[in-house]
């Protein structure tokens, strides 16, 4: 579809808001008691914020939850009934405030759920979500989109992006069918738009991503993966914060005769990600699951979801408990 | 909440509260019947985790017993139980769970009648509590937050 | 700091050891944990406020072994670290040099385990005091208001385990969670399971914890998982008069036992 | 996939009564794995061990639940049953039906309930169990008696008479213990020492006991079948070999004023010296403590008139190392002295004496050769009053139990004094009389009957010296409380009988319990009274509880036979309920991590450490192993592993869990 820029004023944006929140499930970002950034549902509008850089936790759950029922069973003397999910009962989500690299995310979470056969949890939720993005007026220095082919007002991922003008109120690119529905739903909110220039932060390139991908192969022995991954202490902190790591676990949960099979969140960074049984561990040191985390993200995936797995946001490293900072090490490895 | 019958977990040591019991059993002492025990070669073996399992699978309450100080079948099974409930009792308070709802005691084989009245004290205080809807919130919640969607 | 270059230059120029571990800042200007093998590079090293990390939890990780014998800058916390893990049977005395550093950050001479056992010994012991303080105002709280408060802290936790793999005395290759017959901890994260798993990991730390507080500090989503050791390490030297890590020949509290051991609980 | 049998049983009316058995089995039946559930009027019968021997085969059952009595009743009843029926009998569990739930609750829906919980945690758990095989172990036939008293000494002669080797401590310089010392032994008023001798000689000349006298047990590792022990043998300061037994040292040392233990302090005795003349070996030891030579550097009389030079001053202690296959402690008793009674005197007054005393005075071989003569002024008395539980049954002064034997000594001393002193009048303040036993009550009513000895039921207030004579004021209680004192030229006190003393320190050696009156404690009170809680020690004799001849003779016997039981075999097999630490391929070896946090609660040193190696001997990993000989499976080490490296038998993770779940969901 051919996209389309309107303005909203603040106050008609908090009409949106509050019209949006009072019909269905609204996912918006607010600045929690200890300070941390994290999305909930149906916040008031004063609650919103506007401000943030980041919030600790990706959005990826409202696609990706960090824990997935995939059905029920009951077992009987001799057999076990099985259950499955309505998907149908999943509801329509809004999400309000998130930052361009967070929704072009979903579109590489796409390349992993929808490689071969369809996630039908995944493309459902994806089906029932309207994104409506947010372009980023602050930046820190672990920010580094602009390094992986995105910027603070990509649109990748988004149906309705907003952009902060000068005077408060913001410039509004209607980008698919789902924005433009909402946009026609509530026509009397938006206006046609002056030309007014947005304003956005400037993120430095660190890297060439094209480069490192293309060092990448032929690296795969190359000492620097222990050399950079001393420190690493193996947790999955990287992976639970970032916006595309899709790994996860499927479990039985039984109780009684109950039951339930679910996924949840896994990190590849575990050393016990990848033991087999007989004890043998392919990745059995903490360099080869960094190089491995890596590798994925910026050659596998290239390589064979035809997307990179990375969008800058900055969570792994922000979030590391021991500066494990990814874009200082894609930027040494560019030279290698 | 008169109707309301705890459910109880009793965790023994086979020498001398197990033991105990058959004793209260051979005096033919009653008791109510809402303790359900599970047996341990001494209680040196009762991990824990176990205790929290029964508040997870929805005990209301909770007995935890074994020999006398100086009295355990393996000398001193029962010394290191001891100091394993203290951290834990101490750190269940600081957590919030509410250490009223388990029982610690020390009931030899000789004492057939103050199992019946271990028994029968906890499951009236118990009672008097109502059942553990804090903590049985706390699981169900986490079942609920698997399901919403997020 | 200048003090602490020149001795890791020294220690690594007469091969005395193959690797510093210490602390080198990184480009945000937060300080993070340096490994270095090559004299030359020794100036990289800080020693600052910033540098809290506690760096012993990599005296057990064995691609920082591979490198050879270390050396490695220790705040108390760490001593006491080294302590507990020598205690444990994780590492030898023989194969390390202590970098001792006091609070003010100067380098201290630890020439061998006595004069870090004596440096320890003479140390408040206790837990950290901006620690101390939100123990106080959380054991004023009501057991109600405990629970809702450790509920909502407990509902942010995404079970990373940041907080184990950060611990030095967290070492054990196959921790309880990753047993799966029987399930101890569910593998999801939610907050019943997630307060089981900081139970348990408070639980096994009783006695040992050694309050250095990285823990909390690794949580990524903010949970000051921490305090719940540091009460515990309270409630250890209520009941039995001992800090964790205060010599190398120290067992456990939970492993040792006097028949005398007072509680007033037990019926 | 499991095929799980239940078995529910009535106990005649025991359980039906209040639960409904054949609910239970009909609701067990549902669940899925119980391929046969039914009950029967008294499972423990021979038809109800065949109906689940043939249910067994029949439904090719892959576990068994019981449910009827306590297992601490049935258990080893069934899991043979079940053996018998082709299941390995670790994979059979009973649910407690019984002592648990029929007869401590009301007939009810609740109770019915609550057997269906309980079988139904137990059908979870069996699903679990493992097929266990016994365990070997290897045994060293040759036995260690601690302890040279009539105990040891009949256990050590049974032991060798069976054709097994024994060797034989004893910290006295001679074996016999309190045996030896006493006169005449009821109720036959035999001569003790003329049946005790020949078996001291016995033992000392027999080709399977090595005797070890004036020697002590230094430290004891390793378990059952597999004792190391270590003995000091305490330096008698002589050459054994050379010493003929002449005894010309004895007569010729210098210090002669040292009070004879033997004579319980009534005689003296040299510094070197024989501790009475059938002492056994028939050697002087030199009591360093009280030699001069020790003491100021300078004598050796003994050295100078040794026809045969066999003295060693510098003689030093020896410690031997032992490999030991079981032990029979027969460490014997003391008494309480007259010091310890202030209501008689804290024992200042002379002609107050104990029972051991009153022995070596009616002994013809004692002090005064068999005479009755009161210590003070060596006069025969003429009015002598013994006063039977003095200490014992009496809790305010520590000691609540009954000393067994007092009763009869007390009118064994009566009737030898009457028989010694014709004219005499002899009193007995007694509590109650406890006579049971083969011709016991016989001799004591001899004693009253025939010697006319004074027996007052009351206890003894206190007793005073007033002009060389000792008031004795009591009561007797069968004339109302009617006060009585009694002019008494001499008293005899039947003191408690206590543990002997070092008891404690060679029960924390041996690993063994004991109780607060420092008794080692048998490992069941009815069924195991000879047994310890350590597998592989015994108990023979006083040293569990004060007891009498007959009694300690039998108990020797029975440690005996449990020791030749023992070592009938070359190897022993045991329950498998122990603990092991897991194990698996390179490069994990295990998930055992090494921090031995495991050991210190072992209360049986039974977790070693296991090296695992690179081919030139650099070691990779060291893990936690657990000794299955030693291990009792306590668990404790189970509980306490962070890796949950450690697993219990019969107990396992697994298997609790699952009780837990089972006993809490619906299913």
């Amino acid at each position: 579809m051919e996209t389309s820029r309107k303005l909203i004023r603040k106050q008609s944006l908090e009409k949106l808001y509050n019209q949006l929140s009072a019909t269905r499930k609204v996912y918006a970002p607010v600045i929690a008691d200890d300070k941390q950034v994290e999305f909930k549902y149906n916040p008031g509008f004063a609650e919103v914020t506007f401000e943030h850089i980041r919030s600790t936790l990706s959005v990826k759950n409202i696609a990706f939850p960090k824990v997935e029922n995939l059905f029920l069973y009951s077992n009987g003397k001799t057999e076990s009934t099985i259950t499955d999910i309505d998907l149908n009962k999943i509801p329509e989500v809004v999400l309000w405030g998130s930052h361009p690299c967070d929704n072009a995310a979903f579109d590489a979470l796409r390349s992993i759920f929808e490689w071969d056969i369809k996630d039908e949890f995944f493309s459902k939720r994806m089906e029932k979500l309207v994104v409506i993005g947010l372009s980023c007026h602050l930046s820190d220095a672990y920010c580094f989109c602009t390094s992986v082919g995105l910027a603070p007002n990509s649109s990748k991922g988004s149906d309705i992006l907003l952009s902060p003008l000068h005077n408060g109120d913001y410039q509004a690119d209607i980008l698919t069918e789902k924005g433009a529905s909402i946009v026609n739903s509530f026509s009397e909110l938006f206006e046609s738009t002056s030309g007014e220039e947005v304003v956005l932060t400037t993120v430095k390139q660190k890297f060439d991503h094209e480069k490192v991908t293309s060092k990448l192969n032929g690296a795969f022995e190359h000492p620097f993966w222990v050399e950079n991954s001393l420190r690493c202490i193996g947790c999955g902190a990287c992976a639970y914060v970032c916006p595309t790591c899709a790994c996860f676990d499927i479990q039985d949960e039984t109780r009684g005769k109950n039951g339930k099979r679910y996924r949840s969140w896994d990190s590849c960074g575990f050393s016990m990600f990848t033991l087999h049984t007989s004890g043998h561990n392919p990745r059995n040191v903490q360099s080869a699951r960094w190089r491995q985390r890596i590798m994925h993200k910026f050659s596998y995936m290239p390589d064979r979801n035809q997307s990179l797995g990375c969008v800058g946001c900055g969570r792994c490293s922000s979030g590391c408990p021991v500066d494990m900072n990814i874009a200082e090490q894609l930027e040494a490895l560019q030279n290698i | 909440m008169s109707d309301f019958e705890p459910k109880v977990v009793a965790f023994v040591c086979n020498w001398c509260t197990y033991a105990g019991a058959d004793l209260t059993g051979t005096s033919r002492i009653k008791y109510a019947s809402n303790v359900k025990i599970i047996r341990f070669p001494c209680t040196g073996r009762i991990d824990f985790m176990l205790l929290l399992k029964a508040f997870a699978n929805g005990a209301d309450g909770i007995i935890v017993s074994g020999c006398h100080p100086n009295d355990c079948h393996y000398t001193s099974g029962n010394f290191h139980a001891k100091r394993r409930w203290i951290m834990f009792k101490e750190l269940m308070d600081f957590m919030g769970v509410d250490m009223n709802r388990i029982t610690f005691s020390w009931v030899s084989a000789a004492e057939g009648a103050k199992w019946a009245d271990v028994v029968n004290t906890t499951v009236t205080r118990l009672r008097e509590m109502g059942p553990y809807v804090s903590y049985r919130d706390l699981v169900n919640k986490s079942v609920e937050e698997e399901v919403k969607n997020e | 700091m200048n003090n602490l270059i020149a001795r890791a230059k020294e220690l690594l120029e007469n091969k005395i050891v193959q690797v510093i571990v210490g602390y080198e800042a990184g480009p945000t200007g937060v300080a993070r944990p340096a490994f270095i093998t090559n004299p030359a590079k020794a100036d990289l090293l800080i020693y600052d406020e910033r540098c809290v990390q506690n760096l012993a939890v990599y005296l057990t990780k064995p691609e920082v072994r591979n490198l050879g014998k270390m050396a490695i800058v220790a705040t108390l916390p760490v001593m006491r670290s080294i302590m507990m893990l020598i205690s444990e049977q994780q590492i030898f005395a023989d194969n390390i040099i202590v970098l001792g550093v006091s609070s003010d950050g100067s380098l201290l001479d630890i020439a061998d385990i006595k004069v870090m056992q004596a440096y320890i010994e003479k140390s408040d012991l206790g837990n950290p005091v901006k620690d101390r303080a939100l123990l106080v105002e959380l054991n004023k709280l009501s057991k109600e208001e405990r629970f809702a408060y450790w509920q909502k802290e407990l509902s942010k936790c995404i079970k990373c385990y940041a907080c184990r793999q950060a611990c030095p005395l967290c070492y054990c290759t196959r921790c309880t969670v990753e047993v799966n017959q029987p399930q101890w901890i569910p593998v999801q994260s939610n907050t019943h399971g997630n307060m089981e798993w900081h139970i348990l990991r408070a639980m096994h730390l009783a006695g040992r914890c050694i309050s250095c507080g990285e823990c909390g500090r690794a949580c990524p989503v903010g949970i000051p998982c921490h305090l719940l050791t540091m009460q515990l390490a309270d409630e250890v030297h209520n009941y039995f008069k001992v800090y964790a890590g205060t010599s190398e020949k120290m067992s456990s509290v939970l492993s040792t036992f006097e028949p005398n051991d007072k509680e007033s609980f037990i019926i | 996939m499991a095929r799980i049998g239940v078995f529910v049983c009535h106990c005649g009316e025991n359980i039906s009564a209040t639960v409904d058995c054949g609910k239970v089995a009909e609701t067990i039946g549902k669940l899925k794995h119980v391929a046969y559930s039914t009950d029967y009027k008294y499972m423990c019968s021979d038809p109800g061990q065949t109906i689940i021997k043939d249910a067994i085969k029949e439904h090719n059952l892959t576990g068994v639940v019981v449910s009827a009595c306590s297992p601490r009743m049935h258990e080893p009843t069934f899991r043979k049953a079940c053996a018998e029926g082709g299941l390995n009998p670790f994979l059979c569990e009973m649910a407690n039906l019984r002592e648990h739930c029929s007869w401590v609750h009301e007939k009810n829906d609740l109770t019915t309930e609550k057997a269906i919980d309980i079988v139904r945690s137990q059908v979870e758990k069996v699903k679990l169990n493992s097929a266990l095989q016994p365990i070997k172990v290897p045994v060293t036939r040759t036995a260690l008696v601690i302890g040279g008293g009539i105990a040891g000494i009949q256990s050590a002669l049974d032991i060798a008479n069976c054709g097994h080797k024994v060797v034989m401590v004893e910290r006295s310089p001679s074996i016999g213990g309190h045996m030896s010392q006493l006169s005449e032994t009821f109720p036959t008023l035999d001569c003790s020492q003329c049946i005790l001798t020949p078996r001291m000689v016995e033992v000392a000349q027999h080709p399977n006991i090595t005797l070890y006298t004036y020697a002590e047990i230094e430290s004891v590792e390793g378990f059952i079948g597999n004792f190391k022990v270590k003995i000091r043998k305490k330096a008698k300061s002589l050459d054994e070999k050379i010493c003929t037994g002449c005894g010309l040292c004895t007569t010729k040392c210098p210090q002669k004023k040292i009070p004879n233990e033997f004579e319980q302090g009534m005689g003296m005795r040299p510094a070197i010296y024989i501790p009475f003349p059938q002492a056994v070996p028939n050697r002087p030891v030199i009591d360093r403590e009280h030699c001069t030579y020790y003491i100021k550097g300078k004598c050796k009389v003994c050295e100078i008139v040794c026809p045969t030079k066999a003295i060693r001053f510098d003689q030093p202690d020896e410690i031997l190392e032992l490999e030991i296959g079981a032990i029979v402690v027969s460490t014997g008793f003391d008494i309480k002295h007259a010091d310890f009674f202030p209501e008689y005197g804290y024992g200042k007054y002379k002609d107050i004496i104990d029972g051991l005393q009153f022995e070596r005075l009616a002994s013809a071989s004692g002090p005064t050769t068999g005479a009755i003569l009161r210590p003070s002024d060596g006069q025969v008395p003429k009015n002598i009053v013994f006063i039977a539980c003095a200490g014992s049954r009496d809790p305010a002064k520590g000691i609540a139990y009954c000393s067994k034997i007092c009763c009869m000594y007390t009118a064994k001393h009566a009737m030898l004094y009457k028989h010694k002193v014709h004219e005499g009048k002899a009193h007995v303040f007694y509590m109650d009389i406890r006579s049971g036993g083969k011709n016991y009550d016989e001799f004591v009513r001899r004693a009253i009957e025939e010697d006319h000895v004074n027996y007052i039921r009351g206890r003894v207030s206190t007793i005073y010296e007033r002009d060389g004579k000792l008031i004795v004021k009591g009561v007797d209680t069968l004339l109302g409380a009617q006060p009585v004192e009694i002019v008494a030229d001499m008293v005899v006190l039947a003191t408690a009988g206590i543990a002997s003393s070092g008891a404690e320190e060679l029960a924390q050696k041996l690993h063994v319990s004991y109780d607060s009156h420092k008794f080692f404690a048998e490992a069941h009170p009815k069924l195991k009274p000879v047994e310890t809680n350590t597998a592989g020690i015994f108990l023979a004799g006083a040293c569990q509880n004060p007891k009498d001849i007959p009694d300690t003779v039998s108990q020797a016997s029975g440690a005996a036979v449990k020791v030749a039981a023992l070592f009938s075999q070359s190897e022993l097999t045991r329950e498998p309920l122990v603990a092991a630490v897991n194990r698996s391929g390179p490069p994990m070896y295990s998930t055992c991590v090494g921090c031995f946090l495991c050991q210190s609660v072992c209360p049986y040193q039974a977790i070693e450490r296991e090296d695992f190696k690179t081919r030139d001997g650099k070691i990779i990993k060291t893990v936690a192993k657990i000794n299955e000989g030693l291990c009792q499976g306590c668990g404790t080490c189970v509980a306490l592993c962070r890796s949950k490296s450690i697993d219990l038998q019969g107990y396992s993770n697994n298997q609790v869990y699952a009780e837990v779940v089972a006993l809490l969901n619906e299913y």
